[in-house]
């Protein structure tokens, strides 16, 4: 999808690809890519309203490596910080913000990384889940 | 002065037999009777008696501005037998206690005293008759005066605090051990004041190893193993001091052919001394450098601290360590202007800096206050070895001062364990909040340590001054002095250190028995250091005086008076007391607002005292530890080469012996 | 009386707290003690610590973590002071108006004595600022001694 | 090194620029202080629509705009949406003030023309 | 007698108007040195009446007997040295005065006071040995730690000692907290610790602290006199110069640790005072 | 002994322009565990920027960061231009580059001047400082603004820059590069700034991979990766060579910008040389669709942006990536160990930013 939607004209030489990864081979896929000594740059989360798609960027010099695992709303996400200890405050950030239940965070800041206990919780996320059922967040 | 005259009519024997064996005896009243209201009258009565007989010496010696010598008839007992048999009696006792305690150093060292006091006796021992003569000269009044006071202000500290420390085990009235200790502790105090009255060193010597073995059943007191330990480590080590002891008194007995000390003072001296002579004085600096825990020595005292605090209090201030200085004060005149006083001026030195850096490290208060006492022994030798009137005053002053902040610190420390439960400099943050009245006698305690214009400033000022003919402990003398700022600065901090809010406490309640012994020596330390000056162009000056006037070519009073002493010490008090007072008694001190602390804007109040916001909104209280720097003066780093080092000049001490 | 306001006047000491901008009002508040624009020469020395500030600096939205530190350092702050806000940021949210986790200018949580209006702000605005809150501070000041009399 | 650029600096002109009054003019195109031409603008709230701070209200209807110079970002994207030319960015900074204020002006009253 | 106490009171009385001048004087060159204008000479003057006027803040009264005390300290050391009394009494109390700074910064259970006081303790002990050397240098010299029989000398104190006029400016950028020994405190804010040991003192105790620092510095730059004292003119231009050399430092180079500070002090500036004294053992007179 | 001192650095510390705590755990003045409390300048730009439309976007963006503000805007723009299907022209391209490296010579200093301040280089900071405004003048006189300066627009940029700018702004740069060789100078060879950051906050090549490293701190353990390369905007002809060191230390990272600063200036040199005379911009069309990424190197290392957009007159979801969210594991990782005095040192030899950060 990513692939189609790439124009071609944009002078930018950085291919990327995308792989699909279910949760459960995620762990696994990202021991992969630290063996292949990428570097771990980034996860970036949507909220499609009934999943989530979460893409982890990887970098090898110019060229970028993507994995993208969809889970459904409620499911668990292990975290990689035990592969890339880096992955901590985008783990963190998914967490508070879009309410994806990231478990065994090696910094885990339950929640509580950018924002205080009265603030809305996960503003990021379309629907609210967890402690706020949908219709409740706003 | 009328008044005073019937007092010097009292004899100065009738006065020692007082000094020395009525603490014994009231002690082995408290330890036959033993209910509680006894053992705090009988103590108490004990403690009074002793202070009127050192005011009484002291008034004396003040009337009649001579020192106080008397013998009793030398066909009176045969008091060879006596001393000699007194002396056989300890080291017997001392090989049971090694036997018992499956102590084979003690043992060893036990033995070898024994060889040295029985060749001895069966050799040149008779080159006097051993009577028993007195001698109480100014520094004998100072001691007296330290052992009698303060000792008895300890003892009677020490009852309330034996009661809650037993609690704390949880001995009942019953099986105390309470009785045994005061018996000791008075026994102690009486061997204190017969060995710097007694003229004889033979006598010296017996109530020298009284006091090694009273320290032993002293710091072994609660039994522990770690007790048991320490208390054998003191013994050997104190033992070994007897044996240089006993040395010397074979050879003063071969070599000068007297054992009074006042003799061996006029005999051919210092520059003149011939080599035995000389090594008959090395051997009683190592006997003091045991006795004054130096280093390498320095273990026995720091292992004292698993005594009950009374213990630590007494051994550190008014007893015990006092007698190893007291020795070498003693003999100064005798080596002065000898190699031999450089050395020791050095060696004094060396434990002086080297102590006081060890205890920048640690955390333990009674750790620290021992480490400081090693310190300020070393500090006192190194004036002996100096060997200067000004010198000597010096280190006379650092005697008195010492005695009084120490005995002060220890007891506060005492007091402060039994309410914080715990020896940790740390616990202590911000204990002004806690217990005001107790930390006020604490920093007072350790800022006259500290700052001037209390005494032990005064005194370390006298010391550079007579230093800086021998740039070496010069050198030494002034990095020491700077480096004890850093850990008393420290601890003064760690009380010091307040929470906001709490700004005007509660004033704890002390017990009376605490808070009496606790005011007068506070009282005694502030009283002192305001009089430091009349003290010692009054008392001191002409007593050091008198005492270099035996010593060819050391005339000279103290110089002090030159500098120090012009200075406009009343303009200082005055400016200084009003710096104090202008923020207290001005209408305007409060406050208009007060405010917490300063936390990069996150501060809140905890529970337990002030914190921040931090990580995942999380409170976290604040919590601030001082600075040991371990990794720059930690004792394990550090104790084995600069023992190596201090070892080293001990043996050079008996090196130069011969190179005079 | 005249001389303290005078010294008043020439010693403004100030704080500085970004409240959640986007460092460019920081930035510019920083280029304000450089040579170019050397603050110093009005006296005002960026102290950094509440107990010593005169006037207070706030850049940027505020949002809760920030208001709550703000408030603390603003009470930390001995009287008299000043509050200055700079940016748009600080005045009213600016450009994130629709961002969830800002709460508005700096005025949602302190008394603001001045705003100092940009995007940012020139340094010559922000020097301008800290003058003009002086002068609302001394009138403050003045108008407290006459309520106490 | 750092020795000889401080005692240069000690023997010359210090970098400091004058303050008021001999402050310096930013230089042509600077984006200053939003300023609005009450009398050319026909309320028909392009600049409104593009502004990024929400810092421009117009109603076309009542023919009225309000402008909250506290919200503005100066980013200019007003004086380049106005085809009138009625918003203009001004070279010299906007001041700084002590009271919260808006601006507003409206036109006339639209003449009442059946549709 | 009198006399002294009146010239002692004189200056007692000018120290805060010269400190003034000088430390504003530091301010200027300091920004002239840097590119910029600078503040008024008399800034120090306006910084002190505003800290004065501002309302009291305080979180326990020891910090307020703290400030008063290091504040009777300076004034009494600068007496003291005017009236020619002993070094190193006017040293101990010098210390007294720092040591109750600290005090009142340890009084306080704040992260960066505590810290700040901790570090100061390490800048004391930095500096102390090279003030005590220092002073027993001059007593190799004169026979006395009296500053009046420094007066006595024939030959000004540089001479014989030129190893101490560098430690003596060692010891004025330590105490004036000035780069590289900037570690416990300093007059910008732009450090790890606030402003150190004086982060917990607000408005009018600050202005006392202040008003101390104005005697402290005119107090460095008096010893350094002493160092030329049969020339007072000559005196003053070395003593200034010193201060500019202070300055100077503080511009060119980077704060250093508090380790490396004390290694530093305990290390070069012990060394060069020991190499002085050991000229001065070497040939100086040995009094008595 | 097991206590341990744990104090609060930040928010408001007057050695960090912005408000981030470490909660530090310290024995003496070691530290033994730092751990980041953020969330003080936490906006929600990625929110907002699904609620605002794709113009207006440009404004929001660029003020994520005020000193890294015109290269979010070029990322964002670029990305958009992708799903749009726009050619920038070369003109444009060009311009971009040159403001871009400027933005990264002004970022630069401005580093190079608060890190002075971070050890207590009064002056040296000032020096930087002093030669920073030069710059400030440059893009007030090209761009109109001196910190947000808001000449990107999607499909071009909003100015020319007049020949008689590109005149002076050459002018300019050469005054610049002198004070620069000085003052460069004494950061790279003074010996107590050497003493201070040689052999600081050590980050092993390895660790730089692993934890994710950025820009400068990568590239300073040794890692050659440089966006730059990846030849955006007119990074495709105007070749950029990846500047590494291999230390990883502080003073390793304080090299590589001083060398990266060199390798800007001739970069804006080169591209005002070469810069094409063609349109500044095209119009931007249509209402795009799909989801891409767009890199591109900031002052402090990639950022990146991953845009998503669904037909709609708004995006359906703007991730930010900037460096210093990468950097902030790395820091976590090389504060144990230093003494308290180098935190400030080595918090800022990652050149944090933390409104970039937290968005
Ligand atoms: N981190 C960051 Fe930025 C940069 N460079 C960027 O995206 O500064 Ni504010
Ligand atoms: S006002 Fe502008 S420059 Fe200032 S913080 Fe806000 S967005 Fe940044
Ligand atoms: S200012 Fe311009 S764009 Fe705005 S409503 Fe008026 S005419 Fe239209
Ligand atoms: S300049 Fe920008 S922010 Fe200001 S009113 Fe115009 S469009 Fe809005």
């Amino acid at each position: 999808m990513t692939e189609a939607a790439r124009p071609p004209i944009a002078p930018v030489c950085d291919v990327q690809p995308t792989r699909p990864v279910s949760v459960g081979d995620l762990v696994a896929a990202v021991e992969a890519m630290a063996a292949r000594r990428l570097r771990f740059v980034t996860a970036t989360c949507l909220d499609m309203g009934g999943r989530f798609d979460i893409y982890y960027h990887f970098a090898d010099g110019v060229k970028l490596d993507n994995l993208l695992v969809t889970i459904p709303r409620e499911a668990e996400l292990p975290s990689i910080t035990a592969v890339y200890l880096g992955a901590f405050l985008v783990e963190n950030e998914m967490k508070e913000l879009f309410g994806i239940n990231v478990v065994d965070i090696a910094i885990d800041y339950k929640g509580r990384l950018f924002m205080t206990e009265l603030d809305q919780p996960h503003p990021m996320a379309k629907v609210q889940s967890g402690a706020t059922p949908a219709g409740q967040g706003e | 002065m009328g008044l005073l005259e019937p007092l010097l009519k009292i004899s100065p024997l009738t006065l020692a037999a007082v000094l020395v064996f009525s603490p014994a005896l009231f002690g082995v009243v408290v330890f036959a009777v033993r209910t509680k209201w006894s053992r705090k009258g009988v103590v108490t009565v004990a403690g009074w008696v002793l202070t009127l007989a050192a005011i009484t010496v002291f008034a004396i010696a003040f009337v009649s501005r001579t020192a106080l010598s008397a013998t009793l008839p030398a066909k009176a007992a045969p008091w060879s037998m006596i001393v000699a048999g007194g002396d056989l009696a300890l080291l017997a006792a001392i090989l049971v206690i090694a036997v018992r305690f499956r102590s084979a150093m003690v043992f060893g060292v036990a033995l070898v005293q024994l060889a040295v006091v029985l060749y001895a006796e069966l050799t040149g021992g008779h080159a006097a008759e051993a009577a028993p003569s007195v001698f109480i000269d100014w520094l004998s009044v100072v001691m007296v005066m330290i052992v009698s006071v303060i000792g008895s202000i300890i003892a009677v500290y020490g009852l309330p605090y034996m009661k809650e420390h037993e609690r704390h085990l949880g001995i009942d009235e019953a099986g105390s051990h309470r009785p045994g200790f005061f018996l000791t502790m008075l026994v102690f105090l009486g061997a204190m004041n017969g060995l710097v009255i007694s003229d004889d060193l033979r006598w010296v010597f017996f109530f020298w190893e009284v006091t090694t073995l009273c320290s032993f059943l002293l710091i072994r007191h609660d039994g522990t193993d770690l007790a048991n330990t320490n208390a054998l480590r003191a013994l050997w080590m104190n033992t070994l001091g007897g044996v240089g002891f006993a040395v010397a008194i074979v050879l003063f007995g071969a070599h000068a052919h007297t054992y009074s000390v006042q003799a061996l003072l006029r005999s051919p001296m210092g520059a003149a001394a011939s080599l035995p002579i000389l090594a008959a004085l090395a051997c009683l600096m190592f006997a003091a450098f045991t006795k004054s825990a130096q280093m390498p020595f320095h273990s026995w005292l720091l292992g004292a601290m698993v005594a009950p605090t009374p213990v630590s209090a007494l051994l550190h201030s008014s007893t015990m360590v006092k007698a190893g200085v007291y020795l070498l004060m003693r003999f100064a005149p005798a080596f002065h202007g000898t190699q031999l006083s450089n050395v020791l001026a050095i060696a004094g030195g060396f434990t002086f800096v080297a102590t006081a850096f060890l205890a920048i490290g640690q955390t333990n208060a009674k750790k620290i206050l021992a480490y400081s006492t090693i310190s300020n022994l070393g500090l006192i030798i190194a004036c002996t070895g100096l060997n200067r009137p000004l010198a000597l005053a010096a280190a006379v002053m650092l005697l008195i001062f010492h005695a009084l902040s120490k005995g002060l610190l220890f007891m506060a420390c005492g007091v402060v364990e039994h309410g914080i439960h715990s020896r940790d400099i740390e616990d202590m943050q911000g204990l002004v909040n806690r217990m005001p009245l107790t930390t006020l006698i604490m920093v007072i305690g350790i800022l006259s340590m500290l700052l001037p214009p209390f005494g032990v400033l005064i005194a370390k000022l006298a010391a550079i001054e007579a230093s800086v003919h021998l740039p070496l402990a010069m050198g030494m003398l002034v990095i020491g002095s700077t480096l004890t700022v850093a850990f008393w600065t420290k601890w003064t901090g760690r009380l010091l250190a307040s929470e906001p809010g709490a700004v005007h406490p509660k004033i704890e309640h002390l017990h009376v028995m605490y808070f009496v012994p606790l005011v007068l020596l506070t009282v005694g330390a502030v009283a002192f250091s305001l009089a430091v000056f009349p003290l010692l162009t009054e008392l001191v000056e002409p007593a050091v005086t008198q005492y270099y006037a035996l010593v060819p070519g050391a005339a000279g009073g103290v110089d002090l008076s030159t500098d120090v002493l012009a200075v406009p010490w009343l303009l200082v008090f005055g400016v200084m007391a009003t710096a104090v007072l202008a923020p207290v008694l001005v209408a305007r001190t409060r406050p208009d607002e007060e405010v917490g602390a300063y936390m990069c804007g996150e501060q809140i109040e905890t529970p337990n005292g002030s914190g921040f916001i931090t990580v995942a909104e999380q409170s976290c209280s604040l919590s601030i530890r001082g600075h040991y720097f371990e990794r720059y003066v930690g004792e394990d780093r550090h104790t084995l080469w600069m023992s190596l080092v201090a070892a080293s000049l001990i043996a050079g001490m008996f090196g130069s012996v011969a190179v005079r | 009386m005249g001389l303290i306001d005078i010294a008043r006047s020439k010693s403004p000491w100030i704080l500085h707290f970004d409240a959640g901008a986007c460092n460019g009002c920081d930035i510019e508040i920083l280029a304000c003690l450089t040579p170019v624009y050397d603050v110093e020469r009005f006296g005002i020395i960026n102290i950094g610590n509440p107990k010593h500030a005169d006037v207070l600096l706030v850049t940027g939205t505020v949002n809760k973590r920030s208001a709550r530190v703000l408030r603390n350092l603003y009470d930390q702050m001995p009287d008299p002071k000043a509050v200055v806000a700079i940016g748009a940021c600080a005045l009213s949210g600016g450009v994130f108006h629709e961002c969830y986790n800002v709460l508005g200018g700096v005025d949602s949580v302190l008394p603001v004595d001045v705003y100092v209006p940009g995007c940012a702000p020139k340094p010559e605005a922000i020097i301008e600022g800290v003058v003009m809150a002086l002068g609302k501070m001394q009138e403050r000041e003045h108008a407290r001694k006459r309520g106490a009399a | 090194m750092m020795l000889s650029s401080v005692i240069r600096n000690l023997f010359s002109k210090p970098a400091t620029r004058p303050f008021a009054p001999a402050a310096r003019t930013a230089p042509q195109g600077y984006r200053g202080a939003v300023e609005f031409e009450e009398e050319v603008c026909i309320y028909c709230g392009a600049c409104a629509t593009r502004c990024p701070a929400n810092a421009i209200c117009v109603d076309r209807v009542a023919k009225s705009l309000e402008f909250d110079p506290f919200k503005c970002v100066q980013c200019g994207a007003c004086a380049e949406a106005c085809k009138k030319g009625c918003v203009q960015l001004q070279i010299d900074y906007q001041h700084p003030v002590a009271v919260r204020h808006t601006v507003a002006f409206h036109g006339p009253p639209k003449p009442t023309v059946a549709p | 007698m009198m006399a002294e106490y009146l010239t002692a009171l004189a200056a007692v009385l000018a120290a805060p108007f010269l400190g003034g001048i000088l430390m504003g004087l530091d301010r200027v060159v300091s920004a002239r040195l840097q590119s910029r204008q600078g503040p008024p000479l008399v800034q120090p003057f306006y910084d002190i009446l505003k800290l004065f006027a501002k309302r009291r803040m305080a979180a326990n009264t020891f910090q307020m007997i703290s400030v008063s005390v290091y504040l009777a300290s300076m004034v009494l050391s600068l007496a003291l040295l005017v009236m020619g009394q002993d070094l190193l009494v006017l040293l101990f109390i010098l210390a007294l005065g720092n040591i109750m700074l600290i005090l009142g910064g340890f009084s306080v259970k704040s992260p960066y006071s505590q810290l700040g006081s901790q570090r100061e303790v390490i800048v004391l002990l930095a500096y102390e040995p090279l003030l005590v050397c220092m002073v027993v240098g001059t007593y190799i010299l004169t026979g006395s730690f009296s500053a009046a029989s420094v007066f006595g000398l024939e030959r000004p104190l540089a001479l014989s000692m030129p190893a101490f006029v560098i430690t003596q400016t060692l010891v004025m950028a330590m105490k004036l907290h000035k780069s590289p020994f900037d570690v416990s405190a300093s007059h910008h804010a732009h450090q790890e610790l606030v402003r150190g040991i004086y982060t917990e003192f607000s408005g009018p105790q600050m202005a006392v602290i202040e008003l101390a620092h104005l005697y402290e510095l005119v107090l460095l730059l008096g010893f350094i006199v002493l160092f030329w004292h049969t020339n007072l003119v000559v005196g003053i231009v070395l003593a200034l110069a010193c201060h500019a050399a202070v300055i100077v430092l503080d511009n060119v180079s980077a704060r250093m640790t508090t380790r490396w500070m004390f290694g530093f002090t305990w290390s070069v500036g012990l060394a060069l005072a020991a190499a002085n004294l050991a000229a001065l053992y070497a040939t100086g007179p040995l009094p008595r | 002994m097991a206590q341990r001192t744990v104090i609060p650095f930040g928010p408001q510390h007057p050695v960090l322009p912005e408000p981030i705590q470490l909660k530090l755990t310290l024995k003496d003045e070691i530290v033994e565990e730092a751990l980041p409390h953020i969330g003080y300048v936490h906006r929600g730009v990625e929110k907002a920027a699904e609620r605002m439309d794709y113009t207006q976007n440009v404004f929001l963006v660029e003020r994520i960061c005020g000193i890294c503000s015109f290269i979010h805007a070029l990322c964002y723009c670029q990305g958009l231009e992708r799903l749009m299907g726009l050619e920038v022209p070369r003109r444009a391209a060009y311009l971009r580059v040159i403001w871009s490296e400027l933005h990264r010579l002004q970022s630069h200093h401005l580093w190079l001047g608060l890190y002075a301040d971070a050890f207590g280089f009064e002056s040296l900071f000032m020096e930087f400082w002093r030669s920073r405004e030069m710059l400030m003048d440059i893009f007030e006189k090209t761009a109109g603004s001196r910190v947000i300066i808001s000449a990107c627009c999607i499909g071009g940029v909003r100015r020319d820059i007049s020949d008689q700018h590109l005149q002076e702004t050459l002018e300019t740069l050469k005054t610049l590069e002198a004070a620069f060789d000085k003052s460069s100078e004494v950061m790279l060879n003074d010996y107590t700034v050497k003493k201070r950051t040689v052999g600081k906050g050590v980050l092993q090549a390895d660790k730089a991979i692993m934890l994710g490293a950025a820009g400068p701190v990568l590239r300073a353990s040794g890692v050659e990766q440089d966006a730059r390369q990846t030849g955006f905007a007119a990074y495709d002809e105007l070749r950029v060579e990846p500047v590494v060191e291999t230390a990883g230390d502080c003073y390793a990272r304080a090299k590589v910008r001083i060398r990266e600063v060199r390798q800007s200036l001739d970069l804006v040199r080169r591209a005002i040389a070469g810069l094409p005379d063609t349109d500044i911009a095209v119009r931007p069309k249509g209402r795009p669709n799909g989801r891409t990424i767009s890199r591109v190197e900031q002052p402090r290392g990639e950022l990146l942006y991953f845009l998503a957009a669904n037909g709609s007159q708004k995006l359906e979801r703007l991730r930010v990536r900037t460096p210093t969210f990468a950097n902030v594991a790395p820091l976590v990782h090389m504060l144990p160990g230093s003494e308290l005095a180098d935190v400030p040192v080595i918090v800022l030899s990652i050149d944090p930013c933390i409104s970039c950060t937290e968005r």
